[in-house]
């Protein structure tokens, strides 16, 4: 079957990753100051990022599954647009608002900068995750029976306490599903957090601004070793899910 | 005024809807509701219980007008057909759940608990999953989880029907006996027959989201109040004109066979009248009886059904079907084409309009 | 609600988008012959990766939702692997596979070059686009109840005629979107195509590249210009679909 | 050799399963297959018709082993509860797809599915989209569908279940014509008894994957052949042991109660017996019959159940259940705790071990 060659080939291709570079080259690549700092920096930005995009779209994609509110369905509609949107549009397109626009210029009075620094990428990989945290968390609260909360309900618990004891641990593996997934794509996000947060070396250096730069300078083995570690982070995170 | 009172009910979701539903329930009755699909029946529980917002009508609870109020201020349990036990918590936990809001001591909870379970035979199951359980525990298991709170009504929403005929049987008896006990009031859809057979007080008739009659089993089945529940329960229904009025009796023109109805209507009135199969006598030859329809009739078709045979008799060019036992077709030596007397009294004959 | 903010701002950012460059600079970039040339490069690559990747996914989107064969695991997983997997770091694996490994060396020898070509565009654009259409197809071809088929096939039709007159028809919609996505996919997709076919200018030039070149020399006129084309496209798509 | 013919058959899809399922099917035979939930009923049809393969066992149709045929090869249709018409053709196209496959001849295509159409009342609804009829109108589409190709056999699997109670019987009443004028063969998978009374020839009792009982209605309705079928078609079942046989009468003890029963057993041995609840006669005093086994009753339950009562009456100890019409009920005035004389036939004791 010809799928077989396609897989085949995904299958080969990711341990000519791994196979192809020396592994001594791998080794020191890694212990070295800027693939820290890069992992560092990816690490507690994805962990921030994923934080804030669950506390967003919990409470969203319960809105979204069970209330019709007005301008819901443009709302869904816009939650839709990033799936089929360039990364590189979107990092181009907060880079403007945040940095030429009033909104921009309102934050920097409170002396909060966004554009080129570490917020940026937090910022950044929020805006690339989130739509999809939702869409998942969103579709796990709609394939709850609504009956399970009205029973709750009737047997005299609140809409609060309700979401709490019955909707929140039945949806807790979709819910965990969408973290998982929301964390990857903050690690992995590249276009987007170029664009906002600028590539700066050992400053908005996530691994994947990582394996760009030493792909630029023709540093192979770093490059090929900031991607052997996102692949590794992606596994575990994929394995855990 | 009534325990429950709904007056005026109108709610429109498309596909379901409700029109001027009035309806009043009194204290400790068991009432069911029966109508074909899209009928509307679930979705007056669901707005009775808060889950949809009428657009116009009102809905009394004990004289407290409820329409506006939230689910859980109601005291109203509902149970589902596909029991909506939580996955997530036991048998125990879920039986628990409801009676831990309104009572602290763990002693009394647990009590009660063990208590209702025992009468509906699940006390052994208290610590397993919903998930290992079989069709009917998780049904007991939910009603135990509606009965316990001691709601002021329990609504039951088809909740019989994916179980299957001889566990069907098992738990209507529990229910039956458990809340007799509790002395709850129950509003329980369904489209199965026995269902009001064998434990409904009250029926309710809905059709397109209207009621169309409400009252006990005997007189929703012996008495239709129109066509479309008289077609619903399985009554012979004739089209008449009323010839003339003799005393307490119509005398019905029925395509030139003469009938009599003890129920009253204007001369020249267009009526149809309903004659329930099992309230008329077939024999071998005609004898006086109190009965004032007396006919010869053919035997056109025979159709066994289970623990009954159903007849269809020609009288005059009229067709009437006749419920009779095995027995009765085994001595009475019946086949088609036979010649039988049919009789029936005056007041079997219902004049539903 | 918070999500409001967040609908908001990525609403806003849009239009910050398309409103912050003047108009002018706008439409002469547009008729910018680099940026004729890439969008060129964009249509053509991504209709044609377009219709291989539906040429693949349709035959092992059935096979998989109608079939178990050995090895069906694997393929799923590795199938839902890119979903929470850098484009970059695809990118970086396909670069090493066709570039030091013995398959490109056997490509090479009959003439055929991925790295740093055209080719290597539309490489990099199947291998973005493919798993997500494969997964449409294959939940789409899930949805059919198979009892359809078998009413087909108890008519007399064999399993290929029951394919094509029933299954196929029945899932037009989901192929069509699936369809709509891949194109988008492959329009947008930036990490993976500048790895495997490099960002050559006027040559292996993409939308997303002419974005990121142009950004990278401060041409900022250009570089929303080229932002917003690609946009509009998405747009269009959604729309479509 | 029969028609059809299935021999230890074995299969298991974990939920579902077939264990040693042999079965043999005369031309022209209507067999509903009937048995609880997870029985394995649509399982049998679903591997007959080439879904599943057996892990052992045959299958032969017309004396040919079909067991690894494709289904396309099989010449078997199938009726689905849901219809299952392809939803992007309309329904003249859904009815012509299996037609075209077999002729070319437009023409004659043409007539045949108006032929069809006509018999099954859809003949005006041809070029309607199967989404915009109903229930009723689709699952006669359907059988159009199926019955048009003239297939040896016809698997319907609880091919009214989706349909309310009127639309059952006028579609009963179609299939039965349609059926008969092609002159199918079919197997017929239901849970509703009304399918067997007025559709089946043979009837198959399934459970847990085995079978239980094949023959016609009456012999498995009045002569169970296990406890598990006599349980699941509701008849009398008592314990007894064999106390003597005298001519061709057994005398059963039955708690202490002698019954009469014409099927021989071994003098000593443990046997059930089946008594159908609607071979008992009740009368106010017994009286010189035929009947061998004559009791005296008391009344200790009432249960009126729609169109017949339930009546439970003590023998001296043993309860056995009755059914009567409620017009015998009044006459003979029965109530709870009244004494009645009990009386059924020796024929109508049937021993089932």
């Amino acid at each position: 079957f010809l799928t077989f060659l396609f897989t085949f080939l995904l299958f080969l291709s990711i341990s000519s990753l791994i196979l192809v570079p020396k592994f001594d080259d791998v080794l020191s690549s890694i212990f070295n100051p800027e693939m820290i700092y890069s992992l560092k920096v990816s690490l507690y930005s994805s962990l921030i990022s994923t934080g804030i995009v669950l506390g967003f779209s919990i409470p969203t994609g319960y809105a979204i599954s069970r209330y019709s509110f007005p301008g819901k369905s443009i709302v869904k509609a816009i939650l839709d647009l990033p799936i089929a949107f360039p990364e590189l549009v979107l990092g181009l397109a907060l880079l403007l608002l945040f940095g030429q626009t009033f909104i921009g210029d309102i934050l920097e009075f409170f002396g909060i900068k966004v554009v080129f620094t570490k917020l940026g990428i937090v910022v950044a990989q929020i805006f690339t995750a989130l739509p999809y945290a939702i869409r998942i968390v969103c579709s796990t609260f709609q394939d709850i029976n609504p009956r399970y909360e009205l029973v709750s309900r009737s047997l005299g618990y609140s809409e609060f306490e309700t979401f709490k004891n019955v909707t929140l641990p039945m949806a807790r593996s979709g819910i965990f599903a969408s973290s998982i997934i929301a964390f990857a794509r903050c690690m992995g996000t590249f276009g987007t957090v170029l664009m906002l947060a600028g590539g700066t070396y050992m400053y908005t250096e996530t691994l994947p601004i990582t394996l760009y730069l030493n792909m630029s300078y023709g540093n192979l083995g770093m490059a090929i070793s900031s991607g052997i570690v996102l692949l590794m982070i992606s596994f575990i995170a994929i394995l855990i899910f | 005024m009534s325990f429950v009172k709904i007056e005026n009910l109108n709610i429109n979701l498309g596909e379901f809807k409700l029109e001027d539903v009035n309806l009043s329930v009194e204290k400790g009755d068991y009432v069911t509701i029966i109508g074909p699909t899209g009928s509307g029946k679930s979705i007056l529980l669901e707005t009775a219980l808060g889950f949809y917002t009428p657009e116009t009508g009102k809905i009394f609870l004990e004289e407290t007008d409820i329409t506006n109020l939230n689910p859980e201020k109601r005291d109203i349990s509902i149970i589902y057909q596909d029991y909506a036990l939580f996955p997530h918590m036991t048998v125990y936990e879920n039986i628990e759940y409801g009676l831990k809001k309104r009572l602290n001591d763990k002693k009394t909870i647990k009590e009660e608990i063990i208590q209702i379970t025992k009468m509906l035979g699940i006390d052994h199951l208290l610590n397993r999953k919903p998930e290992t359980l079989s069709g009917g525990e998780m049904q007991r298991a939910s009603i135990a989880r509606g009965l316990i709170i001691k709601p002021k009504i329990l609504f039951m929403d088809e909740p019989f029907s994916a179980l299957d005929v001889k566990t069907k049987e098992k738990i209507r008896v529990l229910v039956k006996t458990a809340i007799k006990k509790y002395g709850t009031t129950v509003l329980h859809v369904t489209h199965d027959f026995e269902d009001i057979w064998s434990l409904a007080d009250k029926v309710l008739i809905m059709k397109g989201g209207r009621v169309y009659q409400y009252g006990t089993p005997e007189e929703v089945f012996s008495n239709p109040s129109s066509e479309i529940v008289a077609d619903f329960v399985g009554t012979n229904i004739l089209d008449s004109k009323v010839e003339e009025i003799s005393g307490n009796i119509s005398v019905l023109d029925v395509s030139g066979v003469k009938i009599y109805s003890s129920d009253i209507a204007k001369v020249g009135e267009n009526v149809k009248v309903s004659i329930r199969p099992e309230n008329i006598i077939v024999a071998l030859k005609c004898f006086d009886s109190s009965a004032k329809n007396v006919f010869n009739g053919k035997v056109t078709e025979i159709k066994k059904r289970g623990h009954l045979v159903w007849l269809t008799l020609d009288i005059g060019g009229v067709d009437l079907k006749v419920l009779i036992t095995p027995n009765s077709l085994e001595a009475l030596e019946i086949e088609e084409n036979k010649n039988l007397c049919v009789m029936f009294k005056a007041t079997g004959v219902k004049i539903i309009r």
